[in-house]
């Protein structure tokens, strides 16, 4: 089953101003992705765009997989044209994923942004036993609250403008969380496990978080990527043990490893 | 129908291989790639210690090309040759080391170390970087510079030896005889060309290296008039690249003089292009009855 | 809001140009461009005979931008003046003659002729060509030659001189240097990079010509960082060009040192890109509080 | 009113295999454009293909005029793909048109291939006056054969396989016609026009005919262009008074001034 593979575009629909679902389904076998890891998409024009664009599996369905994306720049400006039908060339799955919690331990699931696109399969495979908290820049950022509310055993919602759930940033959601658990977490915990998919600023936030309190975890990062199989070199982060490969090591980093 | 060509002594079983930096160690595509199909695999270029590279971003999307500043970050020859090559080894293509150093004597160290090795087949010299004995100027722009570390590097080694050319000089027909003279079984061209990208929000470069390497399809017309006028100035086989992204792109190049070719960029593009341009190949010789892809080296009308 | 910026002692209302060649004589815009508008007009280059030019096809397209091999086809110096000069001076915007000689002789005449005349406000002498005295080698390529045909065009006016500075050089610092230690009162740069391009069906050049000048988004990273060298070599004002399709890619030359920039093969694409380019300055500026343009120069954060 | 425009696709439809009517409406008021006039067409992609390309105006209708192209290179293949509604930035109407026969003269008008996109309008000015000899390489690539016939007085075919009309190049039945000129024409004539518009050897065929017989007449020529409007000297031809630019001197020449 080769991970590079050509897919016809089943859906590209809103769920926002700037943000769109694009369905994908594979033309030939390929791999079931993991939470956490990502696909490297092709978009049309004959060399401008020149390179693929890395997208994070967002939910698994009938046909193949879907990817949830921001219109940020010039290629996801030309992907949200894309129509249905239309075949497009994919790399993926790529990277690592994000490895389960140990038996007991709580999983508490931080997304900042887009950063949701990343551990909703996460949540989606822990079936409910999770904690999540997710933030964005107001009310109208927070995508698929619907789908969210059953996935996880309780969802913590932050906005920046306070225009949905708490105002203020995620970060300090989960620190208060973990500063005052309640008693059916306390009951429960063997421990946490922290997943944190988001901007830079709040990974950072939430690593120091983790630090502190001494509960180990992972974030999902982010780098601009070339050739998504670890061939160019591109997309290293500063770990304790040197650069590492965002496309290859990762995207999915112990926290502690990170030199922020 | 005859696809092999030779580069001194090394016979390739077509002209097509991989540009060195953008095939990792061969083993990250062989996924996509049966590399015994390869005319050669050039490795990530090497230096005799390790290399940490340069901090992010070190790759940024231009008009039909890409601005890299991966600063030479590598695992370092003896890694290389432990951890790497046995991989290599499992195949029966040829195994092209690229190196570079930061002075003549480690150039001609790391040539040295590398010419020990069973199974590395050639040698690719980047001398696309800077001289610390020489205020950092790069060893490829000033032709007694060249001269110097490629003959160095010559007295070294008894393989193949293909000089990897800068094209950020005034005269590269000038460059590729020097290295001719100085010893050089080969030429390849080219390597990126020096660029720079500013972020106007931050007023910021957006390479943290604040400059890098301009390569694929924009790059082509440059490589292409390069490669085209290094074959009228020498007699030894020219390697060329430069935004190859298809067979008729690997063709243009045959016919500018480039005895083989070499894809990069386009590996992030298209990971099985190795493979579709050596078949592109194949099918333009059977269409224009081309028996022997030689006959397409250097046959450009004018 | 200050737009206007200085180059020698030449004043312009904005710091956005045309590139020579590719806005004719000016005339062929003016139905899409109010000419006033314009921080400065530079016309087509001018030789003292009138010029035929190259055989078509002069013209491909490329990735992300084109060859052209026009030949430095031209009217001359003479009906210059007589039907197109007069044209221009209804407009209060300065106009810039683009010029070029066979041998410093030809440079020093043609500038003398063209400081003679009224309403021509500045003199860009094309350096990026051969020299018929010394085997055809580029004028720009050499610093000793340049210095020389530069000094000698310094002595032939007195005109703001821009000198047009080639890209295809191995120090692009040096070369402005050299323009400014011979009296120039600014650089431009950068004119187009010499590429190829091959039909592989007929084996033939795609131009006539063989080789021609790449230019379009393209060369924008090799523009942008030989801005950035030069503006660390030079104190005389720099004009930046190559790739500029927007007010983006102009303010990113601004910060890459240049004091005003011009806009060539963005003029095929979108005829009114000059005034666009000018607006979305004006818009920058006022989102980002920005009283004078001037404050953008050389404004890099490192 | 501005010849740089933006134009709604209103149509773009197969008219055979390689051959698409393009429909343009344009946003604001432009001018008419007169037979052997030409567009530059903006295809999208942001900058690869970046020049615009060349057309010659088809017809003139409701909406505004069409464009008959040949799927070419990748400019036209991705031109084949745009899809009504979508609005595009056009240039024109830009260069010469065909200057109407004299009185008394008979047109005679000569297309090869494509070329018949450039001559069609200016049949339809000339409302029937006209003789039409019109050569395509085989049957399939005789386009507009219905709307043709009412157009001139007659139409003579011709395809290099013989498989409609007359076997052979249109310059050959053009020649035989006028060597031997039917009574009707014959009594009808104050001598003829040429206008003829193809690939570059009939163009050559034809004038040297022309010159031949001693009759006036026009080609309508095409080189690569990049700014259609003069400005670049891109586009040159060679003729008796040196280097002129198709975009601005032509599209639409006098046969005796072209050096071939
Ligand atoms: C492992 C991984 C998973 C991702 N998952 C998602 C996701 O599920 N949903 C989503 O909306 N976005 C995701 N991103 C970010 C997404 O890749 C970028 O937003 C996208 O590439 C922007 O492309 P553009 O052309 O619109 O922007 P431009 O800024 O025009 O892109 C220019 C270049 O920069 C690169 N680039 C720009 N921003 C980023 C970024 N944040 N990360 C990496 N490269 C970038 C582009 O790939 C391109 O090469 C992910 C990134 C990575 C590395
Ligand atoms: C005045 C004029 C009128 C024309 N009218 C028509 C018409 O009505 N219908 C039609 O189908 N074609 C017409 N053409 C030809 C048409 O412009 C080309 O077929 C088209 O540009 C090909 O583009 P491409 O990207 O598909 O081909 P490519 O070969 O990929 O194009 C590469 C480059 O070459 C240029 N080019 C290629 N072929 C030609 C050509 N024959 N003439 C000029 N430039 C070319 C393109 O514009 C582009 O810049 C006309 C050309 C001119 C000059
Ligand atoms: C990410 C990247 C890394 C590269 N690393 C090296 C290297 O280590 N040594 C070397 O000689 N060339 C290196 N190159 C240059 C390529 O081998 C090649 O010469 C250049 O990219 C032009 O070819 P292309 O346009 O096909 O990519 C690198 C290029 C890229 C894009
Ligand atoms: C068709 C064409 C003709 C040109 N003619 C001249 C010229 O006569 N003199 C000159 O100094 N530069 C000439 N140039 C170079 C441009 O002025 C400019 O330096 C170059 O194209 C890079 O800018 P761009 O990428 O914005 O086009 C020409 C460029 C083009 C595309
Ligand atoms: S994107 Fe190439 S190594 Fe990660
Ligand atoms: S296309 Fe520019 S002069 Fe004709």
């Amino acid at each position: 089953m080769s991970r590079y593979f050509r897919a016809e575009i089943k859906e590209n629909r809103p769920v926002d101003k700037s943000y769109n679902i694009l369905g994908l389904k594979p033309l030939k076998p390929s791999r079931e992705p993991e939470p956490g890891q990502f696909y490297m998409i092709g978009i049309g024009g004959e060399y401008d765009p020149l390179l693929k664009r890395p997208f994070s599996v967002f939910r698994k369905n009938s046909d193949g997989f879907q990817i949830l994306y921001r219109i940020k720049g010039r290629g996801t400006l030309l992907m949200r044209d894309m129509k249905e039908g239309v075949v497009i060339d994919v790399l993926g799955p790529l990277g690592n994923s994000y490895p389960l919690p140990d038996k007991g331990q709580i999983p508490l699931i931080v997304a900042g942004g887009i950063g949701i696109a990343s551990v909703f399969s996460l949540a989606e495979k822990l079936s409910g036993e999770s904690y999540m908290f997710y933030g964005a820049r107001n009310r109208d950022e927070l995508l698929m609250l619907n789908e969210l509310k059953g996935l996880a055993e309780e969802l913590f919602i932050s906005t920046d403008d306070g225009s949905s759930g708490r105002k203020g940033t995620i970060a300090d959601v989960l620190n208060d969380f973990l500063t005052h658990p309640s008693p059916v977490t306390q009951a429960k915990a063997c421990g946490y496990s922290i997943y944190a998919c988001g901007p830079k600023p709040m990974l950072e936030a939430v690593s120091r978080i983790a630090i502190d309190k001494g509960l180990n975890g992972y974030v999902s990062l982010e780098e601009n990527m070339a050739c998504g199989v670890g061939a160019c070199l591109g997309c290293v982060v500063k770990t304790r043990e040197g650069y590492k490969r965002v496309c290859k090591e990762g995207p999915v980093f112990p926290i502690e490893e990170i030199v922020w | 129908m005859n696809l092999s060509v030779n580069i001194g002594k090394l016979k390739l079983k077509n002209p097509v291989m991989t540009a060195s930096g953008t095939f990792g160690y061969g083993e990250e595509y062989s996924e996509f790639v049966d590399l015994n199909r390869l005319g050669a695999v050039v490795v990530k270029g090497l230096s005799l210690t390790p290399r940490e590279g340069n901090p992010p971003p070190r790759i940024i999307e231009t008009p039909a090309g890409m601005l890299n500043a991966i600063g030479l970050q590598n695992i370092g020859i003896e890694v290389f040759i432990k951890d790497k090559l046995p991989f290599l080894r499992q195949f029966h293509t040829p195994v092209i080391a690229n190196f570079f150093g930061d002075t003549v004597e480690e150039y001609s160290e790391a040539a040295k170390r590398l010419s020990d090795i069973e199974d590395i087949h050639g040698l690719e010299m980047n001398i696309s970087c800077p001289n610390k004995h020489a205020g950092w100027i790069i060893f490829g722009t000033d032709p007694k510079v060249t001269f110097e570390v490629v003959s160095a590097v010559r007295r070294a080694t008894h393989l193949p030896l293909i000089v990897k050319l800068s094209p950020n000089v005034t005269d590269i027909a000038l460059m590729a005889k020097v290295a001719e003279d100085a010893g050089a079984d080969a030429v390849s061209m080219i390597n990126t060309i020096t660029g720079m990208s500013i972020d106007i929000k931050t007023r910021r470069p957006r390479l943290a290296n604040m400059t890098g390497g301009l390569s694929g399809p924009t790059i082509k017309p440059i490589a292409v008039r390069m490669v085209y006028e290094a074959y009228r100035a020498v007699k030894i086989p020219i390697i060329g690249m430069g935004g190859i992204m298809k067979a008729e792109d690997a063709i243009e190049f045959m016919l500018a003089g480039a005895t083989a070719v070499a894809a990069g960029t386009a590996n992030f593009v298209n990971p099985t292009v190795t493979i579709d341009i050596i078949h592109g190949i194949e099918s333009f010789m059977k269409e224009n009855s081309i028996v022997d892809v030689k006959e397409l080296i250097g046959a450009l009308r004018c």
